[in-house]
């Protein structure tokens, strides 16, 4: 008898019966929903012993203490060093997160040679040999040609070596990148501060050392000087919202103030060989006349002055946004020239002079080549251009560094990663990460005391990666490597028996004088910890100039920097935020500029409602902001806290990555002294 | 060719031009079947959906979808456990769409949670207090009832019912009907009411925050007896639109007015109810919570209009028209009635669902937008081509409409 | 008998499902794989004197140090020790290379289940033979049995013959902690166990 | 495995002294192995256990301000919205920490939870988590990936907790003491705007800080007896709060 | 779930919960498996042809299902409620003696349309004839003659098979469909004829004296027969086809001259299968 169709149903009928009786349907079930757990969209953390690691933050001129937490060695968190004497246990979003740079997908690891607009791999060699052939080629024709190194993290020890290589080279100039603060000689004391005026400084948004700048946030007053609202003028306890670009207006505003008003520190006034002068500039900036260029009512300006001088020792700072790049020499000096008046210099709570970690034999000021802006390098000079680690540099306006360079140029990059200026390089050469060589940094500009940290290794860096002392030994063809000279400068800090030692892994302080060999303090320094130097006592220095040559820098900066303009109505206002307007970012930070509203992102830019009426643009909407330098598209904000006739834009990344920060600086446009914080601009749908 | 499947007496068109017709709905299927298909395996990104708008199309369909199905449980009631016969003539039908209805609903759930793998956890680690979990076991409960309900239909075709164990099978579970009809009363009343209470219960949503009558909130009632209401209401529509595509009447007049009348009365009911709810809810519930009800009616599009669309034109208008049994005997009263209370039961089911999640509860929230992608909408489609498809067919095979042959006769 | 053919078909398939569903799906459901090492603890106690808190211990944070890297076997181990090819083997593979032994470890634990040592053992005064019997007498490491469908080890011991002989059967799955939980009357939320 | 005692863990957090920095997000997703936001994400689909908001004043420049307001699942303690709505008890109130649990692997991804929970702190997983290759190896070992299609959220950093009972039991202690098991929001404040603590210790400086002027919860009224308290010293602040929902900020 | 799944609580919610559930789980199984086991049960009782008489009896149309006392005017409305078995009717045994007087003379045939009286009609259109050696045979009359024609396929029972009334007698396949003809009465079968002998069935009664009071005879016969020839007109004009070529007498092969489908059709309602 066969089997019919229905034979056959009422077999697959009892199978499926019996079936249910087993234990085969509920495992797999079972077993299916445990597989969701562990299918391959899951990632599997490391596994292993974790082990607690201390190294020093180089990001940033902070030099922050850090805390890894590493599974076997490699670090899977990073924390701040609690008891720090200047980062106080804190790290900031990009520190937090700087364990991911070594891993960033943007990671060079090996060198590269520009083709067209493509890099390809090329040996090391080639690129020292192009570099070497370069110099020779200045030598032997005696052409003025420049070989220049701009530095984006100066005060190094590091920095030392290419001063000193510089200093022999020919025509050898060295410079500070644009968002790099000067290794300054003087410090603030801002525990005993009375009130900080701060002029664009994002004072409590990552400027100076965070963590000892916001320990002391309750003990001063601060008066935020600045168009945009931004997070400082937010928890400041004044905002003094200018019109863009008249700074120093203000400043000689408040001084003229302070002089007729008699407020200001007399026995100060009378050390600066220019007080007269300096009167007399300021005498031409009465409140109504600064109220005109600033936009400010006068009486604010009369009170701004009263309240400046009111609560203890006052300071005025000069803020350069790490989007914005630096502030003109002319603004500088209006602002600095307060401090004067205030008398804060060399005073408890104001600026105090510091020193210098000593530095190790052949390193002395003479023999190195000095600092310069990159507004001192003649346009159209430099044949060579190497450039230090594009590393968590604020943003470049890579035009202010093009018009420097000769018609036949090498750009050198040491990087980590293939960003930030690094795109623009002829070689790219793969620089250590962070974390991922020993390096020392040096004393935050703030910090009113020399220090020198060492920042140990916790990565290895890939094999072919090299960093810039190497490259300059490659092509001088030997020399001290980096470590031995950091061993040098350690062994002279030890011979000094100045200053104490602070360690990160128990908070403990030792005195160098009790610290036996320079190997010991080596290995403190190495192992998690830093030096600080005695506190020089204040003490009065000799005459000042207040402004010196550049009397008629300080007018003109003050006499407004943004001329009207028909075409274009607005002022453009970029701006960024540190540790992420410049280099490579964890991806991490995406929770800030696309998760969130905490940054705006780079693909922003932001108006006040009435603006954006005027130019029928609605919330969300994409527009065109064109200057006469360039253009950029940009989606548009709409904010109540924005300036009317202003134009708000970020420098930094966005979640739709492929607007680059570049665009918008470049349509910026570079000024005569070398910045480009503001712009003329009109906006348009797109 | 597919004469011998189709019962005795029943005009039924030629298989080639049945094809004709099956064939666009089967693409729409197919193209909602690949559309679900990239939601399971690319996961629901490929929704418009969010963490803020964390329900959207699907979930405001499955529970318009279930609120028109529930024809089916009303029907059986009034049939079976109150003995309306004269209803008899279109139990079949209801049936049917139930199952559509209802097994739709639960595949869109299927695809609409994250892990459906592990949609057994809610029967094996249940949270009692949960709505949902009162809606999932009774959802899957009634199915089975459904099933159970269709299969009497599906035997008594006429290929089948050759198959004497069949023959006998089928007639065993009609004489038993009545139980299931009974059970399934009990699972629609607590899945209707809970699918209420789903968001009755929110009390972080102060917009749709009912409080509690015993255990459940005020919004258990009303979903009940608004399903029930448009229940009926539903049968009514679809039956006449089987009607004007078969091109004959397959129900007495009669029936259809009853239908409405049933209808109008819970409806009114319903509207009495919802519009006391609703002044509680506005005079006491919101300002307990802190809010005021006027803020909820800030946003544009959502103004008060909604509330007064809801209970006035879709809700109070149709069921005075389906009171009147002068208006009644008019087809086109009745049917536009029928269509208003269904629209009213669904604007009902989408101000719960998207008007509440569109709605901000902290100061520095905003009104939120959202509109269904593509795959949402596919796979909806899906949904509705399916219904069709097992509706044309049951049509086609089986006996929905007991009356038709008698009226072919006159 | 043409009535009670019908019958006789149903029950055949049920017959045949049960006998797959129970004895032919247990064997199929995990697979066996073989230690990288054949590794043991025997050898290792009696002739080098070690003691099991040599390679596990309980590390002053609290964690675990669960099977020693390669390192540790190399203290010993860098140059042959005994005779058998089974070490030069894995001395050539592992500890020449420095590769890390890829151990099929029988209780490693699900990624989201926190499973603290020190809890059972410095706090419930746990003895480790209680989960994994006189694991430090065997010779031999029996073979790793995992789940095909779930992908875990079938239980925190591969070798069901010691479970069996051991009163209790310290699987896998949460029912088997939970039990012992109940036991002692641990009342947790899930967020004490599960990371 | 916590104090006889159960405790209420939770925090304060001083609005007038959050910078808005971000630095809390950064090291909360760093701690508990939150992906980076996918490509296709908005802000709307990400997923931040920590989010900071920003709250305006409403009113136009210059007189415009606002402050920044860190959201973070306020472990509500009384008739917690999400727990009672979890079809399958995948979310539950921890007895002993007062925390609010949320158990990925339980969970259906029915994200009914998410339109129970009025404070918006619910993040469901619409993608894969995915790191850039290679940064797997940065991942917290203490705190499971979750997996696609399910929903998390902040569970005060649950990882340190365990390490800190862990060491505990390593010392032979049943108990941890205060300070020990700190969130990583709180360690990471730049402006140490986040006091935590044990709520239920009437001594503890959170719990001093929560009783304190110009201390308040969101949605106070409804009645959840969050765990997450806020300060501020602003009258416009409290005022905005107290109004419930605004208009429409112009950003966020 | 149940106790033993971890997360389980003894609470009032579980216990209320869980027990509504199970409850309804059990009531919906019970049902299920009751109607199973009792179809098993007719099953072997052989009900089954009664089973699909009376439901085809109850999906007829109500014209179909006429009283014969209504046919006979003895009562001006009423619709059979036994399906057509008169015997075990309450009510029939009152009509008949009610109608005890009938005075009509029959006669053999309906203008032209031959209808000999000596035997019993069945409602689905067969006679049977108690032959002299007590069998009995079962055949079409003219009018199912006449509708079925000369059938393509015939599906007789075997001799030895036994048939209920009403139940299936035979069936004849035409035009590509099946038609299935009742057995007017139970019996054994003893001998299978055709359309050319005039009979289909012989059966051996199982009774010596079989019960016949359910069957049509003479002048009622008659009456329901010349019912019958207006409803198969009805059929086939609303079918607009020549059933009845010239005004009266029907046309001898209707299989050959209604339309495929209507033919089935008519045949359906003519031999009373729904």
């Amino acid at each position: 008898m066969g089997l019919g169709r229905r034979d056959l149903l009422k077999l697959m009928g009892g199978g499926a019966a019996g079936l249910f009786l087993t234990p085969v349907p509920w495992r797999l079930i079972d077993g299916v929903a445990i597989r969701t757990e562990n299918w391959p969209g899951v990632p599997d953390p490391p596994r292993g012993e974790v082990r607690t690691r201390y190294t020093t933050c180089t990001l940033c001129p902070a030099a922050c203490g850090v805390r890894a937490r590493s599974v076997v060695d490699q670090p899977v968190s990073l924390a701040g060093v609690a008891a720090h004497p200047t980062s106080a246990g804190v790290l900031c979003a990009a520190g937090l997160c700087g364990h991911h740079l070594p891993l960033l997908p943007s990671r060079v690891r090996q060198p590269l040679a520009r083709r067209g607009d493509k890099f390809q791999p090329v040996p090391i060699d080639t690129v020292a040999a192009a570099v070497a052939a370069a110099l020779e080629d200045i030598r032997n024709s005696g052409s003025a040609e420049r070989v220049a190194v701009l530095d984006a993290r100066p005060g190094r020890t590091a920095s030392l070596i290419y001063r000193r290589w510089l200093g022999t080279a020919p025509n050898g100039i060295y410079l500070l990148a644009p968002s790099a603060d000067s290794s300054a000689s003087l410090g603030i004391d801002i525990a005993r501060t009375g009130t900080v005026l701060s002029f664009g400084a994002p004072v409590l948004d990552g400027w100076g050392t965070p963590g000892r700048v916001l320990e002391a946030r309750r003990s001063f007053r601060l008066i935020q000087v600045e168009t945009r609202q931004s997070r400082t003028a937010l928890l400041a306890d004044g905002w003094l919202p200018i019109r863009p670009g008249t700074e120093a207006a203000l400043a000689l505003g408040i001084a003229n103030v302070l002089i007729a008003e008699k407020l200001y520190d007399a026995a100060a006034a009378r050390s600066a060989s220019d007080f007269a002068e300096y009167a007399a500039l300021a005498a031409e900036f009465p409140p109504q006349r600064a109220a005109e260029l600033t936009g400010l009512p006068a009486q604010t300006i009369v009170a701004a002055a009263r309240d400046f001088v009111g609560h203890g020792t006052a300071v005025a700072v000069a803020g350069s946004d790490p989007g914005a790049g630096p502030m003109g020499d002319g603004e500088r000096i209006a602002i600095a020239a307060l401090n004067v008046l205030a008398g804060s210099i060399g005073r408890e709570g104001g600026f105090l002079p510091r020193g210098e970690a000593p530095r190790p034999p052949g390193f002395e000021e003479a023999a190195l080549a000095p600092e310069h802006g990159i507004a001192d390098a003649p346009d159209a000079s430099i044949r060579v251009l190497i450039i230090d680690d594009a590393r968590a540099a604020g943003a470049w306006c890579w035009s202010a560094i093009e018009r420097k360079l000769a018609r036949a140029h090498i750009v050198v990059a040491l990087t980590g990663s293939l960003d930030g200026a690094a795109r623009h390089a002829d070689f790219v050469v793969p620089a250590p990460a962070y974390l991922e060589e020993v390096e020392d940094a040096p004393a935050p500009p703030d910090v009113p005391a020399a220090m020198f940290s060492l920042a140990g290794a916790l990565l290895k860096p890939p094999p072919e990666a090299v960093d810039g002392v190497d490259f300059l030994n490659r092509m001088a063809g030997g020399g001290a490597a980096l470590a031995d000279v950091l061993k040098e400068r350690v062994a002279a800090i030890h011979a000094a028996r100045r200053g104490e030692v602070f360690h990160y892994t128990d908070g403990a302080r030792t005195a160098v004088s009790d610290v036996k060999s320079a190997e010991d303090l080596w290995k403190a320094l190495e192992e998690g910890g830093c030096w600080i130097d005695r506190r020089p006592a204040p003490k009065q220095e000799g005459r000042v100039t207040i402004l010196g040559a550049a009397a008629d820098r300080v007018l003109e900066a003050a006499s407004g920097r943004l001329p009207a303009d028909a075409l274009y109505p607005l002022a453009l206002v970029p701006y960024g935020w540190r540790g992420a307007s410049g280099g490579a970012v964890s991806p991490i930070m995406t929770k800030l500029y696309q998760e969130s509203d905490v940054e705006t992102g780079g693909d922003t830019v932001e108006l006040h409602p009435d603006t954006a009426q005027r130019y029928g643009i609605a919330d969300r909407q994409v527009a065109i902001v064109q200057t006469r330098c360039g253009s950029c598209r940009r989606r548009v904000r709409v904010d109540d806290a924005v300036m009317p006739g202003v134009i708000q834009a970020e420098v930094g990344p966005s979640a739709s990555g492929n607007c680059r920060p570049e665009a918008l600086l470049d349509a910026c446009g570079v000024a005569g002294d070398g910045t480009w914080r503001l712009a003329r601009a009109s906006l348009r749908r797109a | 060719m597919d004469r011998s499947y189709i019962a005795r007496g029943l005009d039924r068109c030629a298989t080639r031009r049945f094809l004709m017709w099956l064939l666009p709905w089967a693409l729409l299927l197919a193209f909602g079947v690949y559309s679900a298909g990239l939601c399971l395996v690319k996961g629901l990104n490929q929704t418009n959906m969010d963490n803020r708008f964390a329900f959207g199309l699907w979930i405001f369909l499955d529970l318009t979808v279930i609120a028109l199905g529930a024809g089916a449980f009303f029907t059986g009631f009034l049939v079976y456990i109150l003995r309306m016969h004269e209803l008899k003539a279109v139990i079949n039908s209801a049936v049917v769409i139930g199952l559509v209805c209802y097994s739709g609903a639960v595949t869109v759930l299927m695809v609409d949670v994250g892990q459906p793998l592990r949609a057994w956890f809610t029967f094996w680690h249940p949270n009692v207090h949960s709505m949902l979990t009162e809606v999932t076991f009774c959802i899957t409960c009634y199915l089975t009832v459904l099933a159970i309900e269709y299969l009497p239909l599906l035997l008594k075709n006429r290929r089948l019912r050759q198959v004497p164990s069949f023959l006998v099978f089928e007639f065993e579970l009609h004489r038993v009907m009545y139980v299931l009809a009974g059970v399934g009363t009990f699972l629609s009343f607590f899945h209707q009411g809970s699918l209420g209470g789903l968001y009755g219960v929110l009390r972080g949503r102060p917009f749709a925050f009912r409080e509690a009558l015993g255990v459940w909130p005020s919004t258990f009632f009303l979903f009940v007896l608004s399903a029930a209401a448009v229940g009926p209401s539903f049968v009514l529509l679809t039956t006449w639109l089987v009607e004007k595509i078969a091109g004959h009447q397959l129900v007495e007049r009669p029936v259809m007015q009853k239908l409405g009348r049933l209808s109008g009365v819970l409806l009114i009911v319903y509207v009495l109810l919802k519009a006391i709810d609703t002044l509680v809810w506005m005079n006491r519930t919101t300002p307990a919570e802190g809010f005021s009800p006027q803020q909820f009616y800030g946003f544009e599009p959502f103004g008060v209009w909604i509330l007064f669309a809801e209970i006035v034109v879709f809700g109070l208008l149709p069921a005075v028209i389906l009171l009147d049994a002068r208006r009644r005997r008019s087809q086109a009263w009745l049917l536009t009635a029928a269509g208003f209370a269904c629209a009213g039961v669904a604007l009902n089911r989408f101000v719960m669902t998207i008007q509440t999640l569109a709605l901000p509860t902290l100061p520095f929230d905003r009104f939120l937008s959202y509109w269904p992608s593509w795959q949402e909408v596919g796979t909806f489609l899906a949904v509705v081509a399916y219904g069709v498809l097992v509706y044309s067919l049951s049509y086609r095979y089986l006996i929905l409409f007991p009356q038709e042959r008698d009226l072919k006769a006159r | 008998m043409k009535n009670y053919r019908g019958s006789i078909l149903f029950l055949a398939g049920f017959a045949v499902a049960l006998a797959a569903g129970w004895i032919a799906f247990p064997k199929a459901e995990y697979e066996r794989q073989n230690q990288p090492v054949q590794f043991s603890h025997k050898v290792h106690r009696d002739k080098g004197g070690m003691k099991c808190e040599d390679c596990h211990a309980i590390r002053d944070d609290g964690t675990f140090s669960g099977i020693p890297a390669v390192d540790k076997c190399a203290g010993c181990h860098a140059s042959p020790m005994g005779a058998t090819d089974e070490e030069k083997r894995m001395i050539k593979r592992y500890i020449e290379p420095n590769r890390e032994i890829p151990w099929l470890v029988y209780a490693r634990q699900p990624e989201n289940v926190r499973f603290s040592h020190a809890f059972h053992v410095k706090l419930a005064k746990l003895a480790c033979e209680r989960c994994h019997q006189a694991h430090g007498d065997s010779d031999a490491l029996p073979a790793f049995e995992r789940d095909r469908v779930s992908g875990y080890s079938r239980d925190i011991l591969g070798d069901p013959a010691l479970l069996a002989a051991s009163g209790h059967h310290p699987g896998m799955e949460m029912d088997d902690c939970i039990r012992c939980h109940q036991v002692r009357g641990v009342q947790d939320s899930c967020l004490a166990c599960h990371k | 495995m916590a104090a006889k005692k159960p405790a209420r863990y939770g925090m304060v957090i001083d609005l007038d002294r959050c910078t808005g920095c971000g630095a809390c997000m950064v090291a909360c997703a760093i701690e508990n192995n939150v992906p980076p936001a996918n490509p296709e994400a908005t802000e709307r689909t990400g997923i931040t256990w920590m989010r900071v908001q920003r709250l305006g004043n409403g009113r136009p420049f210059p007189d415009s301000r606002a402050v920044f307001f860190p959201i973070l699942c306020q472990q509500c303690g009384h008739h917690t919205p999400c727990v009672a709505v979890c079809p399958q008890n995948a979310v539950e109130v921890d007895a002993a920490t007062g925390i609010v649990d949320q158990m990925p692997q339980r969970c259906l991804g029915c994200r009914y939870c998410m339109a129970a929970c009025p404070y918006h702190a619910r993040y469901f997983n619409w993608w894969d988590p995915a790191w850039p290759a290679g940064m797997e190896k940065t991942l917290n070992p203490d705190v499971a990936p979750r997996m696609r299609g399910v929903v998390e959220k902040c569970n005060l950093c649950h990882g340190r907790l365990h390490r800190a009972q862990a060491k505990a039991a390593a010392e032979g202690r049943r108990e941890i003491t205060a300070g020990e098991y700190v969130p990583a929001c709180v360690e990471a404040c730049p402006a140490k705007a986040i006091t935590f603590g044990d709520l239920a210790d009437d001594q503890s400086e959170v719990a001093q800080l929560a009783r304190s002027e110009g201390a308040f919860r969101l949605l106070e009224k409804l009645g959840t007896e969050s765990k997450v308290y806020y300060r501020s010293e602003r009258p416009w602040v409290h005022q905005a709060v107290k109004s419930g929902i605004g208009k429409e900020p112009q950003r966020g | 779930m149940f106790p033993w799944v971890n997360g389980f609580k003894w609470d009032v919610g579980h216990v209320v919960f869980l027990g509504a559930f199970y409850t309804v789980v059990m009531i919906v199984l019970a049902t299920v498996v009751r109607a199973v086991l009792r179809s098993r049960r007719h099953f072997r009782a052989e009900k089954v042809d009664a089973i699909r008489w009376r439901q085809d009896f109850h999906d007829l149309p109500a014209r179909d299902r006429r009283c014969r006392h209504e046919l006979n005017g003895e009562v001006d409305s009423r619709l059979c409620e036994n399906a057509f078995d008169c015997r075990s009717c309450a009510k029939h045994p009152e009509f008949e003696r009610a109608a005890a007087a009938r005075t009509d003379l029959p006669k053999g045939e309906l203008f032209g349309f031959p209808m000999p009286l000596d035997r019993l009609y069945h409602r689905g259109h067969t006679w049977v004839r108690k032959e002299q050696d007590g069998t009995l045979s079962v055949g079409l009359d003219e009018l199912g003659a006449r509708l079925i024609g000369k059938p393509e396929r015939l599906d007789l029972p075997e001799p030895g098979r036994h048939v209920h009334a009403n139940g299936t007698g035979w069936s004849a396949g035409r035009n590509g469909s099946m038609v299935r003809v009742l057995a007017p009465i139970e019996g054994t079968v003893l001998a299978t004829g055709g359309p050319d002998q005039g009979w289909y069935l012989k059966l051996k009664p199982d009774t010596p004296k079989p019960d016949t009071r359910h069957l049509l005879r003479d002048a009622e016969a008659v009456r329901w027969m010349s019912r019958e020839l207006d409803r198969l007109q009805l059929l086939t004009t609303r079918g607009a086809c020549p059933a009845l070529a010239d005004g009266g007498a029907l046309v001898e092969d209707l299989g050959a001259a209604l339309p495929k489908n209507e033919w089935a059709a008519v045949c359906g309602e003519m031999l009373l299968e729904p």
